[in-house]
């Protein structure tokens, strides 16, 4: 059992899969001696030298070309981009090959591919270091797209990302990394893929969210539980495939939904939600689907990031909407 | 000024356009037998080339890409590889396919779109065809990582057009096998377009075999239409490769006799008298002529070898033409290991409404 | 008056725009000689020389980052790409600069350039050319995505497209290039950006859709009259921005919303029009909102191309549906 | 074989690491004002890296790319290019910006998290500084297109790092440029390392100088260090350039003397030993020993400068500092010129909320 940060548990899934399975190889830019611009690979490079932790050139898409060609020969890739800002070079390798082969190939060739980034913004980084952009992922059949939201479940998603034999997508939310830390037993257990964690039982409100944002979505919630307010929350933790039924027989207890994403507003993956729920749940529903999310503009620079970032007041505040309905 | 660095490109020549050998002719040109089935090979991709154009004019076949003047490159990179070796193609090197066991049915079947025909049952770890041009470079440097990894004795080639060389991929996958000495050969198919735009246009590049030399990547140019010449330099690549020496862009100038695709005409923009140009240094009969100068072969062999290319296209149709229709179902089955909930449920409504007519 | 297909009014309102603008430019793949690959540009590189109409080097990226260039330099840039599965390597260009430029300059900067490109399947077309990405663009602030349902429309929102000072995704459904023909006044007139269209008023159901899956909405529409089933036809026309107010005001008065799409439905452009109904209309509606949409695979290579568009059929069924409820 | 292509990279230097002349000096050196200035920009941006990264030490700034080893190459670069010229920088080469009018304050604005430092003042027409690596290349492109095609005598200017040579981006702007001999110099700013990657894992390539050959553009090499000799390199690319003879690869040859920015540590990666030998050879000295051989320069105006500079960088922290507060209307008022109607409802949302404080 280790005292860790979010960004240690993914190293020490890392390093527990590269001991577990020699086709595991972990790639990246800096990822070798450096360990990662966020330490997320330190010490791997030394512990399982040059081969299997691979600094790459300076080109996301050749990294995700590269992983297509190592997957298909069963190479188990995890590769890093350094943050998502930076993953458009590699969309193309990622959806038109990665998300494809095996369909495409009917089986014959598959892609046993992690990509790994640092998702969202709050730490003060530079221009497009800040991104949130899941929906570009989600909409892609043929991907995983998994968002942990602590350090335990991020070491047992990593892990299960690693193992699954397709495609993976692995967002890590950037200003968790460091935030705070839990008890991680490093004993090799994956979480299970493509289903929803509740975070916290609730009796008047459902609230979705991932990622970072399930720091200010708990904090609202306690706050509103001081009013007798009672929050469901739900982790999505796959935000493809959704699991709907954890969200449906929430909403269906509740009545009342607020989801919550730092991602711009429109065409979201909070749409993909409400629309669900619109579709299966519209007579559980006791008032209108709130989202409360990032605005529909470019991700700002660092000086306005928490106006961008949805703020515990605009989650309470929604919450109350909900409530007057 | 003083000069810290120099680069230099060859050219390589051994069956001059009338067959006439230029050059001492390489090792495995004394097997006679494997000439001749090269040639033979060459023969049946133009023959199959004819029948699948036809195909699609008569409504038969969708959209296809045409391979007729670029076949000696095709059969001599399929002659130079190895069965362990990774093929990256593009979309028109049926020669190579062939030779390393995709069938005629899977290539009609790919041109009918229907995915079965890129399940090869042959060359297992061969990528299939690769529509998005450029893309299929990285996949070839991640397979030669593989083998490198692994320890493998295998290569991977990659191939790419002239207008495919203006793709970044294709030039961060020669870096990425130069700065780490990949097992890997880019093999550049010049074919002097690329659908209207004339490889001039592409590039201010004297050769594409230079592609490779602002990463760092040696290339060496050779007469595309010489099956002999490609073969050899190829096996030369190969071996450096196989060596640890690292990868080499190779370019093959040759010459798109079609269309660009049966979408396509040429005419609107392609000079006649370019294209009849072009038909007299073109690879068979250069071909043809050497085997028979060896005594090799002559016109009975040819007519024969033309009544069987005839008969084996014929079959590869008519499996073709009698393949089990696709279900919709095939739609859903193979984008996971795993299939997701949601896969499952439209699965469903996808068999409810079937595949309705075109309105 | 011409009588012209939506593949000619393209060419139409291009040459209009070269013809009254000296800095509008057209570029792409074959678009010179050729006249493109549609022939959507057939004829302009020779009436308007070859700086101002350019075939480029095959690479999509490049297009779409001179085109930034260009445009900072005040030019109107009309680029092609050649089908919307090769916008993949345009993604970084658009996203981290096109739609960015003016607000990352705080508008000193800009970018007036237009990017047309097919969008869609239904025409035998092989691997990769049938593609709906249009949600990949709308979830970009800073862009304003734009997609044609006639010749008509085509003209006219393809010269708003061009003289429109930011930049512009104009899609252009590929199975409609030369299906109907319409009378085409070639008269300069731009239609409006930021607008639905109403293809046809009624009362029992709102049908909310674009591109080219208005043929089979209208159709099914026709059908379901000869019942009685009254449906109003909302051609979106406008992807980004969403004219929600349109749809809402439909809905008030309807109380059943079905929404059509070809592109895949987890996280499509549909999932935003049902959400945003589910917060503000959500008492308005009679029925459950349906979808009907390609499925969550990725697009089948043609044999099975018709069993993934949305069929009439799937539509009627759907509208049956909502009239359950 | 026979050779069809011949190529070599040529090496520019005209001080030494001592500042002693080892080559005719150009024209442009006569001017000795011109020279001091050149000498005096280069100072400021040391002294400004000083600052800037004590303010983020402190917490007045953010992540900062310092630029000290590199003065040389981008004062030169500056001086070598004329007003109506188009700049598209990375992120570090603060001295041709400096040289082009952009101020101090709009440095610190920018990396201080606001948008207002991206709209200079001065280089109305420069790109702002560009993150996403080897994305600025095309940008480039675009502008000498939009020169040519309005025949107008002005340059495109991109930089782009040892690292970003690997990005396709850059590969495929290079290719267009030679294809249409587009106004365009390419500069290579070759400082060692990519963070923590060295330039000779990055690629095979023995000189960055020789990128462009692939796609048939000359490369030249140049010490970076060599304040003379980059603008002597600079100028005949651009009047190449201007000339109508196409685009030019220009490596310049320099170190990062500072951590790739303060949000990194390159002790944990970089030899202690190849550090203090790059120190020995840093730009400054040596210009300031030329200068001072040419009776240009002396002590005293050595500290009056450094106490001028000291000044001006003062009074610019001081500017920056006490700007407005950055309002959350500014996150919406600049995305179109019209905007949208979700906008302006989401502008007053924004207003209604506020800057948050952290929790
Ligand atoms: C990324 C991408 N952009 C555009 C296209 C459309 N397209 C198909 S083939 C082709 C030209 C290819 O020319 P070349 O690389 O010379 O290969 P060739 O067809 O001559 O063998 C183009 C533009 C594509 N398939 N992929
Ligand atoms: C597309 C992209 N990928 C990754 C990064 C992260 N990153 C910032 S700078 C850098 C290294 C750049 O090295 P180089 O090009 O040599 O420029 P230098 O910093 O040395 O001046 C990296 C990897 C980025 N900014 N953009
Ligand atoms: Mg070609
Ligand atoms: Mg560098």
């Amino acid at each position: 059992m280790a005292i860790v940060t979010l960004v240690e548990s993914i190293n020490l899934a890392l390093g527990r899969a590269l001991a577990d399975d020699p086709d595991v190889v972990v790639m990246g830019e800096d990822v070798g001696v450096n360990g990662g611009v966020f330490r997320a690979t330190a010490g791997l490079q030394q512990r399982f030298g040059r081969m299997r932790v691979q600094d790459t050139p300076l080109a996301e898409g050749l990294i995700a070309g590269m992983a297509v060609g190592m997957g298909a020969q069963g190479l188990k890739v995890v590769a890093e981009i350094q943050f998502m800002g930076f993953i458009y070079p590699a969309l193309d390798q990622i959806a038109n090959h990665m998300a494809r082969l095996r369909n495409r190939t009917r089986g014959r060739l598959t892609c046993p591919v992690v990509i790994r980034m640092p998702h969202g913004g709050g730490i003060h980084a530079p221009e497009h270091h800040s991104e949130s952009l899941e929906v570009l992922l989600c909409h892609h059949a043929g991907l995983r797209v998994v968002c942990p939201s602590s350090p335990v479940r991020a070491y047992g998603l990593l892990l299960a990302a690693i193992r699954d034999p397709d495609p993976v997508i692995f967002l890590e939310p950037t200003r968790l990394y460091r935030m705070a830390k839990q008890d991680v037993l490093d004993d090799g257990q994956a979480l299970p893929l493509d289903e929803a964690s509740i975070l916290r039982e609730g009796d008047d409100v459902t609230l979705v969210t991932w990622g970072a944002m399930t720091h200010e979505t708990l904090r609202a919630a306690d706050l509103l539980l001081q009013e007798k307010i009672s929050c469901e929350v739900i982790d999505l933790s796959s935000l493809s495939p959704i699991d709907h039924d954890t969200i449906l027989d929430s909403v269906a207890h509740t009545g009342r939904l607020v989801i919550v994403h730092e991602a711009a507003r429109n065409a979201g993956l909070g749409a993909e939600i409400a629309a669900t729920v619109a579709e299966h749940a519209l007579y559980d529903l006791l008032a209108p689907v709130e989202r409360v999310t990032g605005y529909d503009i470019v991700t700002p620079y660092f000086a306005l990031e928490r106006a961008y970032i949805p703020s515990v007041e605009r989650i309470i505040d929604a919450v109350r909407n909900t409530l007057k309905g | 000024m003083k000069t810290i660095a120099e680069f230099a490109i060859g050219y390589e020549q051994m069956l001059d356009a009338d067959g006439s050998p230029v050059a001492d002719l390489p090792e495995f040109t004394r097997d006679g037998t494997e000439l001749v089935r090269m040639y033979r090979t060459m023969v049946l991709c133009r023959l199959f080339d004819t029948k699948a154009i036809n195909l699609q004019r008569t409504g038969r076949l969708g959209t296809y890409a045409p391979c007729t003047g670029n076949e000696a490159t095709h059969v001599a990179v399929g002659a130079a590889m190895r069965p362990g070796d990774v093929l990256c193609p593009v979309y028109r090197e049926y020669g190579t396919q062939l030779w390393r066991g995709v069938t005629l049915t899977e290539i009609l079947t790919y041109w009918a779109g229907d995915e079965t025909g890129t399940n090869f049952k042959g060359p297992r770890g061969d990528f299939p065809w690769c529509v998005p041009i450029g893309s299929q470079s990285p996949h070839a440097a991640g397979a030669a990582m593989a083998f490198k990894i692994r320890k493998q004795p295998h290569c991977a080639v990659a191939y790419i057009g002239d207008g495919g060389t203006s793709q970044g991929a294709f030039h961060e996958a020669v870096n990425m096998a130069g700065a780490q000495k990949l097992p890997v050969v880019f093999v550049v198919v010049n074919n002097g377009w690329a659908i209207s735009v004339p490889a001039a246009e592409q590039t201010a590049a004297q050769t594409f075999a230079q592609k490779g030399l602002g990463n760092g990547v040696p290339g060496v140019q050779v007469d595309g239409n010489d099956v002999i010449g490609v073969r050899a330099v190829m096996e030369q690549a190969l071996a450096r490769a196989r060596a640890g020496e690292g990868p080499t862009v190779v370019e093959a100038v040759t010459y798109r006799l079609s269309d660009h695709t049966t979408a396509d005409d040429a005419s609107r923009y392609r000079p006649a008298a370019e294209l009849a140009a072009a038909w007299k240094i073109e690879p068979l009969l250069r071909t043809r002529r050497y085997l028979e100068s060896r005594k090799l072969w002559d016109a009975a062999q040819e007519s024969a070898l033309r009544a069987e290319c005839g008969i084996q296209i014929d079959a590869a149709v008519l499996a073709y033409q009698n393949r089990p229709a696709a279900h919709t179902d095939a739609m859903f089955d193979h984008l996971f290991a795993q299939p997701t909930a949601a896969l499952t449920a439209q699965k469903q409504l996808a068999r409810r409404f079937g595949i309705p007519d075109k309105h």
